[in-house]
């Protein structure tokens, strides 16, 4: 057993150990010095990605690893929790540490002058490992856990600007919505003790017979894992949230949203993956239901999103309406392989899917930085009163031209790959659907150059003349995301062969998720 | 909250000892009796409310500094993740627990059935019982205080 | 290896790159061959007001929020409609995931 | 019929909680409600792992003559309960620091007024 062995075994539970150990250090790094703060911060998320792209290649070659806490080997009844690592779970943790690195960067600078950072950096690592742990957890309990801890800590950080009374609002929001669904689950996770004496997913999918209670606990998932990712008539708490914290807070909050996205498809695919096919409604059988219920909501919300972005003055509360579009647009690729379970471009519908969890993080994430860099020069918030920015803000406006052609799906960039995917699949499921998502991505566009003419173009406003170019931390880190949003969409293949084909797989055959636990006994 | 009489503040004097022993037995026998960190946590932090009705919060402002507590919190954490990660180094799983059936600290393996309490059983339990009771002391104890704090705008003036 | 291949269509970018590259090049060949009569700052450049004073461009600005004027006028009822429905009010949204509960559970059939 | 008495205890207690969530306007009831939903949710795991003349599963203090591993009570439902509750104190801690904040800020509790975020 080389040392790198060892290391990969122990890899699924360091991966959460040591955000968590960086979180709980950092009251007291921070007494020694501020700058060796944010350096610790970065140098323990690097740890925790190299981790993580050990543990991805070892996923990606040999199919889902088991991690057991406290135990060596599985054994009945399975009471220790344990970490089951998937294809697909290894792609959410990717994502959620790639936002987690580039957030920390930004915030290098935009944090610079605020005070309380130390709680601030202890929250922020808090988040990041509460969006690790529902991505790898294999337990239904341990998921809720994570599931309040990413409440908790996301509302502390969305009120962080204390002293603005809208921030507490939309934290106060944000907290009572996340509760009373965590709740549900929790009565959701109670019933599924009760019935089947397991909470371990794999063994539950095993022994899952869609009883009544069943479909209660289904319906209670699935509507509260929709309400945290921002599904539609639900969605009302994101654009408030988004609007009113920092703009590397939004990015943490973000990769939280995507892990209760992840948390809709490990319930629908796994958990309930045997009985998707056999159990019958409406002489229907129930995944067809399943998809035509997603598809109807993700409709919704891609139209509230963008209409409603249409009319938005504040900046951030703009990108927090296109970023309810964008999760519609995953939910509706999510729907339509739901429902056409087995047919080819059911799996090309899933693999634009996922593809978009990707581009639409770094496409909204790259967006919330460049408001957050306007906010940070100008300390204006809303459209109406900037303009000519992109006379001395070049780097800024050069980063959200990408941006606004990788968000609004324009074919070099990574917006498009994503999108062609979901449009070629929902196409043959019904060309209305297509139809309808071709025409609000050419909205979300519209939506974009009001934003490039407004604050960018037209000529210098008198009180903006000395505005400066934004820092350098936060141009590396806008950077970043220009670059991979141009890598992905230059060379798509090298993505999706990798990352996205295998983690659709995963999802797909449910039967290798189970007997990699319930065959191991 | 504004002082309590002489009356009030001799008995909260008596009481006050009485309730952090209990809380800490608690936290102490957290793997032999019901309890542990957190029950054992809330009843100390409740000796600190009786604190704070007895003699006001400006009094116990002045006694308690809300950057020890900070500290507390953060050791009491850290205490807990390094047991934890202690479980990787000893015995290769994470939260192992490397101390049951070795004859250090809390070593003995209990006789199964109804047999007497034996307070060196558990391995690592016991440890992680008190990190966590550090923790929520510390932790309820701050969130008592800013409570009674905000609460207490007039009397502070602000 | 570089087209990205869907059941029903393909996609490859870098040709996609070229043609446009190809395209642009074209194009600036063709624009070469205009007459070269546009000076900067003349008369020419002028926006014409029918002999207005032309205001301070600080004034000139399209504001962002009247930028789709037109747009929104004519879905005036659509987003009087939308605007009433987003009321920031905590109690609607608690209403909306419980309407959304109540919808779910008569669709997949437990009342 | 006796056994189910728990279980209609915690829906009662589910659709108070909600009752007080949704219609009441004062912040402070909304905090309420979300914790009287907390203690429904509570009181359903624990009656999960109820048996019929069970024991605590404490093996120190067994009552002489019972056959431990049957009658005792199932702890795990238990350990799921003490979680939810330690959760619930923070989440608790937490919104009523909220609501002290929104209030200096606001001037109000009532929920109608607390609405500078809308369309």
């Amino acid at each position: 057993m080389t040392f790198l062995d060892t290391l990969l075994q122990q890899s699924p539970a360091l991966i959460i150990a040591i955000p968590l150990f960086a979180a709980f250090l950092m009251p007291l790094v921070s007494r020694v010095h501020s700058k060796l703060r944010n350096i610790f911060a970065v140098v323990m998320l690097s740890i925790t990605g190299c981790f993580i792209g050990l543990l991805a290649t070892d996923v990606l070659a040999h199919g889902p690893r088991i991690y057991i806490f406290g135990g060596k080997d599985l054994t009945l009844p399975l009471v220790r929790i344990l970490f089951e690592v998937d294809a697909i779970s290894i792609f959410m943790a990717i994502i959620t540490i790639m936002l987690a690195i580039i957030a920390v960067i930004y915030s290098w600078s935009f944090m610079k002058e605020q005070d309380g950072l130390d709680k601030y950096y202890t929250l922020f690592l808090l988040v990041v490992t509460s969006a690790l742990g529902m991505e790898l957890t294999g337990d239904i309990f341990n998921f809720f856990v994570f599931l309040e801890i990413s409440c908790i800590a996301s509302c502390a950080l969305i009120a962080f600007w204390i002293y603005e009374g809208e921030a507490l609002e939309a934290a106060f929001k944000y907290i009572v919505i996340s509760s009373v669904g965590a709740l549900f689950v929790l009565f959701a996770i109670g019933i599924f003790y009760a019935q089947y004496n397991a909470l371990n997913i794999a063994t539950l999918a095993n022994a899952l017979q869609y009883t009544f209670l069943d479909k209660i606990a289904l319906i209670i998932l699935i509507v509260v894992l929709g309400m945290k990712a921002g599904l539609a008539p639900m969605h009302m708490w994101l654009p408030d949230a988004y609007g009113r914290a920092p703009p590397s807070v939004i990015l943490i909050i973000m990769s939280a949203t995507l892990a209760s996205f992840y948390g809709v498809l490990r319930v629908v695919f796994s958990l309930y993956g045997n009985v998707l096919t056999t159990s019958i409604r409406f002489n229907f059988p129930l995944h067809v239901i399943i998809g035509w219920v997603l598809i109807a909501l993700a409709i919704v919300s891609i139209l509230i999103g963008v209409i409603m972005a249409l009319i938005q003055s504040d900046f951030m509360r703009l990108i927090g309406y296109t970023a309810v579009a964008e999760v519609g647009y995953m939910f509706l690729a999510i729907g339509t392989t739901i429902a056409a379970l087995g047919t080819s471009y059911a799996t090309v519908a899933l693999h634009g899917g996922i593809l978009h969890v990707l581009n639409d993080a770094i496409d909204i994430g790259l967006l919330f930085l460049i408001a957050g860099a306007i906010y940070y020069v100008t300390k204006k918030r809303s459209l109406d009163d900037l303009g000519g920015l992109a006379r001395n803000m070049k780097f800024t406006t050069v980063f959200f031209l990408i941006g606004l052609l990788a968000v609004a799906g324009m074919p070099p960039l990574n917006g498009f790959t994503s999108k062609f995917l979901i449009y070629e699949s929902v196409f043959q499921l019904n060309p209305i659907l297509s139809i309808i998502a071709i025409l609000c991505s050419i909205l979300i566009l519209a939506v974009f150059i009001k934003v490039l003419y407004a604050a960018f173009l037209g000529p210098e406003l008198p009180e903006l003349k000395d505005v400066k170019e934004a820092p350098r931390s936060m141009l590396l880190a806008m950077g970043c995301f220009a670059a991979l949003a141009i890598i992905i969409g230059l060379f798509p293949n090298l993505f999706l062969d990798t990352l996205v084909k295998p983690a659709a797989d995963a999802l797909l055959n449910h039967a290798q998720y189970i007997t990699t636990i319930v065959g191991g006994i | 909250m504004t002082e309590m009489t002489k009356i009030v503040k001799t008995l909260a004097n008596i009481l006050f000892p009485f309730t952090v022993i209990f809380g800490l037995y608690i936290i102490a026998h957290g793997h032999l009796t019901p309890g542990g960190g957190f029950q054992g946590g809330a009843v100390v932090a409740s000796g600190c409310a009786l604190l704070l009705v007895a003699y006001g919060s400006r009094w116990v402002f002045t006694r308690i500094k809300e950057k020890r507590l900070a500290a507390f919190e953060s050791i009491g954490a850290i205490a807990f993740i390094t047991v934890a990660l202690l479980g990787i180094v000893f015995s290769m799983m994470f939260f192992g627990n490397f101390l049951a059936g070795s004859n250090l600290l809390f070593g003995t393996t209990p006789a199964t059935g109804s047999t007497l309490a034996d307070f060196n059983t558990g391995g690592v339990l016991p440890l992680m019982n008190f990190a966590v009771g550090v923790k929520v002391i510390a932790g309820l104890f701050v969130i008592v205080l800013i409570m009674a704090y905000a609460s207490s705008a007039k009397e502070w003036g602000s | 290896m570089f087209t990205l291949e869907t059941g029903s269509g393909f996609w490859n970018p870098l040709i996609w790159v070229l043609i446009i590259f190809i395209a642009f090049l074209l194009f600036y060949g063709i624009r070469g061959f205009g007459k070269s009569i546009y000076k900067k700052d003349t008369e020419q450049t002028k926006a014409f007001l029918s002999g207005n004073k032309e205001p301070a461009p600080e004034d000139m600005h399209v504001k962002a929020s009247n930028l789709y004027w037109g747009f929104t006028t004519s879905m005036k009822s659509l987003y009087t409609g939308l605007r009433k429905m987003h009321t920031g009010n905590l109690s609607d949204y608690l209403l909306w995931f419980i309407i959304v509960l109540a919808v779910l559970f008569v669709v997949i059939g437990v009342i | 019929m006796i056994e189910y008495i728990p279980y209609i205890a915690v829906v009662c207690m589910i659709f108070i909680g909600l009752y007080a969530a949704m219609f009441r306007r004062n912040l402070i009831k909304m905090v309420i409600g979300i914790t009287i939903i907390e203690s429904g949710v509570n009181l359903f795991l624990i009656t999960l792992g109820y048996r019929e003349g069970g024991v605590a599963p404490i093996y120190t203090s067994l009552p002489p003559g019972t056959t431990y591993p049957e009658q005792m009570v199932l702890p795990v439902p238990q350990a799921l309960t003490l979680t939810s509750i330690v959760i619930g104190v923070a989440v608790l801690a937490l919104m009523l620091s909220l609501v002290m904040h929104i209030y200096r800020k606001y001037g109000t509790l009532d929920v109608q007024k607390i609405r500078r975020l809308k369309e």
